[in-house]
């Protein structure tokens, strides 16, 4: 049995790399549809990471929100903005290799901050698979405050994209 | 009875038994999972293959004609010729297309077609992955093909597939609203996203117990079902394909294997959209006699043959009109059924006194929007014969 | 009235067509078609496809006298005819040569209307599609020639009655011939002056 | 050094307007007609109709054809109804040559073109609705019935469609009585079909909404573009050239002229669907009371055998008929020889065409292919 | 399943840096946006990853992970708008064309 935990665990690891090599792809494609995509398939590795963390409600509304709604969001303002003609245009601009310094300084601290802390582990709560019932309660009972507080602020953002992206007659 | 219902999964438990005696136990759950997942990969294709076969000899049969019977005794052979002919079509990549998103597109069509088998309960026991957001899962994958028809418009780079790529993209996304929406009264009375669980609350329920029975279901069933129908672009909705208006619409550039995975991705959304609604109000694989997973094929083929023959007689939406429907008459009846279903549910279990008010709420409810909508409905006309 | 209503009826007019479809005789709802190189259609006696032209005995010497008239009357022009030569150049009453270009006839009829002698009609096969596009679609004298029985196969009324005009005037021209010998006047130069 | 900012023009997002051919082989243009159309998004901007793709010069051949030879062309100019261009053609040798025609061949011309007209109308109707995307179920229904009658027409004629029937002063072959009994078992179950036809179309709600309100055409612009057939009486005005001519018998028969109210493209629908119910009724009296006696007038009998001689006095004529789409005229001018000088149609579809952009403007790409439909156009009269 | 929490967080850390990395360095807007959609994703994995090993109750990761799915979702759409308008009258979406307070 040990042989198939082993694979379970390979496989995390792999999809994490895989999504990286995604990420990575995203934020260095020229064309910016193809960035896109690259955005897409990361979207979907991190609903795969949720499962593996017993997360499926919250797989389940990231590939419905994530890849179905906003990608289509996104892919229509590039259909838009974007001409069918020249490809040629530069994406990045020049502060690159200062940007990647900073950032690769920034993360070698950060992750030894993460290697260094204790973090006071539960072990009971590692198996607990949250389901849909259990969310439910927790937005009915505990938080039941800012879940009205978030339709609010969505339909707040819905006009508002509206009328900033109607074609005022 | 008993022996026909689960005939499928004692054969596959005699197997793995046969299997377990000279292969370690592990390897005996990949096994079974690998069976799984071979039959879904067999079943979709199988499945796509005949219902085209299907297909032309119902509308065949309404125009009084016969339909393909030259390739083999009743044409069973005929979706073997056109799967040959696919694969031996040349296939053609426009000269400025964009290479690796043109290939991408149909594969990453046919992918969630093939992932949404995997929530549906063929037969009592027979449900290949027993998720408890099943139902959560189905709308999510099916969601996911809105991509791919950007990807396949924009990649081959022509009007007319760009013009239907926009269409389809809108139309896919104004119809998923409703059709999740109207999926939660469902989800209200069974309690529970698994589709199993979902079958299972209609069995135990005494008397008709089917959730197409109660006011609210009916008309969930029916937005559920067009919804359905406009999501995989058929029929009434098929505005993308409209061969008349913007010639083929986003596969226009697709020809031999590629067009063929597109035609097999839209005729395994009309397998899953119509056994989801079959599961989800006609109560799966819940029947009196016949094995449960006969039963299970009956509803689902019952319902694919609604959909072939809305395609046989009805002509087609326009674009305006198809948003219209879907924004301003659907929407706004799933809510109320969302209300209705709740208080029914709060109410009482089954006595006719709520389910008549609950029918009367709806049905006023149904006119009242009818009424708003009145400037698009068609007016009487009257023609005098002169001599 | 309700919205869906005429739509519902509309379906109820394709579900009707496709129950009866399976039971009812084909001019009333049930199927039409007819499959095609199997079971035929019987061929309608007036039908008119490409000409031919009829002999009585042998082909030999058909009715046709290479006249020409169908020739020049023809719309399309897609009749070639050239006239008969006995060994010492002397034109003969027969058609040495008489073809029809096919593929420029459109069947319309004309020269079966104009023909004085009765010897060109329009023919029922019209499988003659082949892939040659030249020499197998123009028709020589051997293949337009076809017996009188033959025309009266495909054609019994109409046959019999043009065969019923030509021997009116068979008897006609012999009771003719008949009635100068009687009253002893010597028969008008018939034939070559022999008695 | 920043680029020169001049404030671009603040009009909103000006989509440039995509223009697109509806090309020659395009699905749904019936035959060879090709639409450049500017699309400002899904909305028509301009429409240009581009058309003689189908011109097969048949005016000039029938200068070198004598006038019996130029009967089998007419068949071929609308390939729909042959007989009605027959009878056209026919009717204006006939005013030159001053030939009249016996009292059963005028009975036959109108059984014969009142069954045209009806295999018009359902073919017309068949492919108006597959443009509007019913697969093809309509248009079979249609194309069922359209056999029956092509068998009749093949007994009696012939052909199916290339009849080449009518002759000057009369009809080439007379019908026997089983077609006369073939032809009344048909009129006598039309109806039946009709019933059935209207209930799966006439009240279908996707129908209505897609036609509704769509083309319509004013009283005054039919009226001023010389618009002819239903496609005008959809709009209101009573013109009729059976009535109004009352040529052959057609004042014998007890018949009447539906008139549509808004002239859009479901009057134009459904005004052709009650023509054929008033077809139906003309040839129900017609077959009921068809005499007995002669089909061709014993003065043109010469002529059938040596068409050469047949020479119309000196002079022009212009003959008109009702045919299914409009008012079908032939010009004849004759030099005493046995070719016309001068022949030319009045093709019905050509001049309905012309009004194609200003019924289309402001309607959607959608639209403008069934208003196309509802035209009733056919391209190998519009190009002759 | 035993995955030490820590290799979570570093993964987590590594997506955010990149999206960090993408923000700063793309010059069209959309990029900057899709940029930012990444970061966001990268905090929900640290939230989930934390809700499964702490003493808190096992659903509060989750539960604002669904509030950031929310909040994504919404600045999605609003940015969206504004890049739409921003091209209908800049006819371009390239950060250098876009430094004018007013025009």
């Amino acid at each position: 049995m040990e042989l198939l935990n082993l694979a379970g665990i390979a496989g995390v690891y792999t999809l994490m790399l895989v999504i990286l090599i995604a990420a990575v792809a995203m934020v260095t494609l020229r064309s910016l549809f193809h960035s896109a995509l690259a955005l897409a398939a990361v979207l979907i590795g991190i609903a795969g990471i949720y499962l593996t963390l017993q997360a499926d409600f919250l797989a389940m509304i990231q590939i419905l929100i994530y890849v179905g709604a906003v990608m289509t969001l996104i892919i229509f303002a590039v259909m838009l903005t974007e001409h069918l003609s020249h490809q040629t245009v530069r994406q990045n601009n020049r502060q690159s290799p200062l940007a990647i310094a900073g950032i690769c300084a920034f993360l070698f601290c950060l992750t030894g901050v993460i290697v260094r802390t204790p973090w006071p582990l539960q072990p009971q709560n590692q198996t607990a698979t949250i389901t849909a019932m259990e969310l439910g309660k927790a937005f009915m009972g505990q938080y039941v405050f800012a879940f009205e507080l978030i339709s609010v602020f969505l339909i707040a953002a819905l006009i508002g994209a509206i009328v900033i992206a109607r074609k005022d007659k | 009875m008993e022996i026909l219902d689960s005939i499928f999964l004692n054969t596959k438990k005699i197997f793995l038994d046969l299997l377990g005696c000279w292969l370690p136990d592990w390897m005996i759950l990949l096994v079974n999972i690998g069976i799984i997942i071979g039959v879904i990969a067999v079943l979709g294709p199988v499945i796509m293959m005949y219902l085209t076969l299907l297909e032309r000899k119902i509308i065949g049969r309404m125009q009084n004609r016969i339909g393909p019977n030259r390739v083999g005794i009743f044409g069973i052979l005929q979706p073997i010729a056109d799967g040959i002919k696919m694969f031996t079509k040349e296939d053609i990549i426009p000269q400025n297309a964009d290479k690796i998103v043109h290939f991408l597109a149909p594969v990453l069509m046919v992918i969630p077609a093939l992932l949404a088998f995997a929530v549906l309960p063929f037969g009592r026991g027979m449900i290949p992955v027993n998720l408890n957001v099943g139902l959560l899962f189905f709308i999510a994958v099916s969601s996911t093909s809105t991509i791919c028809v950007f990807m396949a418009s924009w990649a081959s780079r022509n009007k007319f597939s760009i013009l239907g790529g926009m269409r389809s993209a809108a139309q896919m996304i104004s119809y998923e609203i409703p059709m999740v929406l109207s999926v939660v009264p469902v989800i209200l009375s069974a309690e529970s996203l698994s589709t199993y669980a979902i079958v299972e609350a209609q069995a135990r329920w005494s008397g008709l117990h089917w959730f197409v029975f109660t006011p609210w279901g009916l008309l969930a069933f029916i937005i559920f079902f067009l919804c359905g129908v406009a999501e995989c672009n058929r029929s009434p909705f098929d505005l993308p394909e409209a061969e008349s208006e913007i010639v083929a619409g986003f596969h226009t550039e697709y020809s031999g294997m590629k067009f063929a995975l597109f035609y097999m991705a839209e005729y395994m959304n009309t397998f899953t959209v119509s056994a989801l609604a079959a599961t989800l109000f006609l109560g799966g694989w819940e029947g009196p006699v016949l094995p449960s997973w006969l039963w299970f094929f009956i509803k689902t083929h019952a319902l694919i043959f609604v959909m072939f023959w809305f395609r046989g007689t009805l002509p087609r939406f326009r674009v305006d009109q198809l948003m219209g429907l879907a924004w301003k008459l659907f929407l706004p009846l799933t809510l109320i059924n969302i209300f209705v279903a709740g208080g029914y549910h709060l109410i009482s279990d089954r006595n006719f006194r709520v389910a008549g008010a609950s029918a009367v709420l709806l049905v006023s409810f149904l006119l009242f929007t009818v009424f708003l909508n009145r400037k698009y409905m068609p007016e009487k006309r009257r023609y005098d014969l002169v001599d | 009235m309700f919205f869906g209503l005429g739509v519902l009826r509309g379906l109820m007019v394709t579900l009707k067509n496709f129950v009866t479809s399976y039971f009812m005789p084909p001019d009333r709802g049930g199927l039409f078609t007819v499959e095609y190189p199997e079971k035929r259609l019987p061929v309608i006696e007036r039908f008119r496809n490409f000409p031919f032209l009829v002999y009585d005995k042998d082909p030999e010497n058909p009715r046709c006298v290479a006249c020409e008239i169908c020739a020049n009357e023809c719309p399309t022009k897609c009749i070639y005819i050239e006239k008969d030569t006995d060994p010492n150049k002397k034109p003969l009453r027969r058609p040495a040569i008489f073809d029809i270009d096919i593929t420029v006839c459109m069947n319309c009829g004309i020269c079966e209307e104009v023909c004085p002698f009765d010897s060109i009609y329009m023919d029922h096969p019209f499988e003659v599609a082949s892939s040659d596009r030249l020499e197998k679609l123009l028709f020589h004298k051997n293949d337009l020639l076809k017996s009188n029985d033959y025309f009266h196969k495909i054609r019994p009324t109409h046959a019999a009655a043009i065969d019923a005009r030509r021997r009116a005037v068979e008897e006609k021209k012999k009771s003719a011939a008949v009635k100068p010998s009687e009253t002893g006047q010597p028969p008008k130069a018939q034939n070559g002056g022999k008695p | 050094m920043p680029k020169s900012y001049t404030v671009q023009n603040t009009d909103l997002l000006d989509t440039q307007t995509l223009e697109v051919n509806f090309g020659p082989q395009h699905p749904s243009t019936h035959g060879v007609f090709r639409m450049f159309v500017e699309l400002d998004g899904e909305v028509i901007v301009t429409l240009k109709p581009v058309m003689g793709y189908l011109h097969r010069n048949h005016e000039q051949i029938a200068e070198n054809l004598t006038y019996l030879g130029i009967m089998p062309y007419t068949d071929r100019l609308d390939y729909f109804n042959a007989m009605t261009n027959n009878l056209g053609y026919a009717m204006a040798v006939e005013k030159l040559a001053g030939i009249t025609v016996p009292e059963r061949a005028q009975y036959i011309r109108v059984i014969v073109s009142e069954f045209t007209r009806l295999i018009n109308h359902l073919s017309l109707v068949g492919f108006l609705l597959n443009d509007l995307g019913a697969f093809f179920t309509p248009i079979l229904y249609a194309f069922r019935e359209r056999e029956k009658i092509l068998d009749v027409f093949e007994e009696i004629s012939g052909s199916r469609m290339m009849c080449n029937y009518l002759r000057f002063g009369g009809v080439k072959c007379d019908l026997s009585p089983a077609v006369l009994e073939t032809m009344k078992k048909i009129t006598r179950n039309f109806p039946k079909f009709l019933d059935e036809f209207e209930a799966l179309l006439s009240k279908n709600e996707i129908l209505c909404m897609r036609c509704q309100n769509v083309g319509v055409l004013p009283k005054e612009l039919a009226v001023n573009s010389s618009i002819t057939g239903p496609v005008l009486r959809a709009s209101g005005i009573n013109y009729d050239i059976r009535k109004v001519d009352r040529y052959s018998l057609y004042d014998r028969f007890r018949f009447r002229v539906p008139l549509g109210r808004k002239g859009d493209t479901y009057d134009r629908y459904y005004v052709r669907v009650l023509e054929m119910r008033e077809s139906v009724k003309i040839l129900e009296q017609a077959l009921q009371d068809i005499p007995v006696g002669e089909i061709l007038n014993p003065k043109t009998a010469p002529f059938a055998k040596a068409p050469r001689n047949f020479k119309p006095p000196v002079g022009e004529d212009y003959g008109r008929i009702e045919s299914p789409k409009g008012e079908l005229g032939y010009y004849v001018v004759s030099d005493g020889t046995p070719q016309p000088w001068r022949y030319h149609i009045r093709a019905p579809s050509f001049i309905n065409l012309t009004i194609l952009e200003d019924i289309c403007l402001g309607h959607k790409v959608a639209d403008a292919i069934i208003i196309l439909g509802s035209l009733d156009i056919v391209l190998g009269e519009v190009d002759r | 399943m035993m995955i030490p929490l820590e290799h979570y967080l570093i993964f987590a850390a590594t997506l955010f840096a990149i999206g960090i990395y993408g923000a700063l360095i793309r010059r069209n807007i959309i990029g900057i946006l899709i940029s930012i959609e990444l970061m966001l994703n990268a905090v929900n994995v640290n939230l989930v990853a934390f809700s499964r090993s702490t003493s808190l109750a096992p659903e509060t990761g989750q539960v604002f992970a669904i509030f950031v799915i929310a909040v994504a979702a919404a600045s999605v759409a609003v940015g969206l708008a504004i890049v739409i308008a921003l091209y209908r009258v800049r006819k371009s979406v390239y950060t250098e064309d876009i430094h004018l307070l007013k025009w």
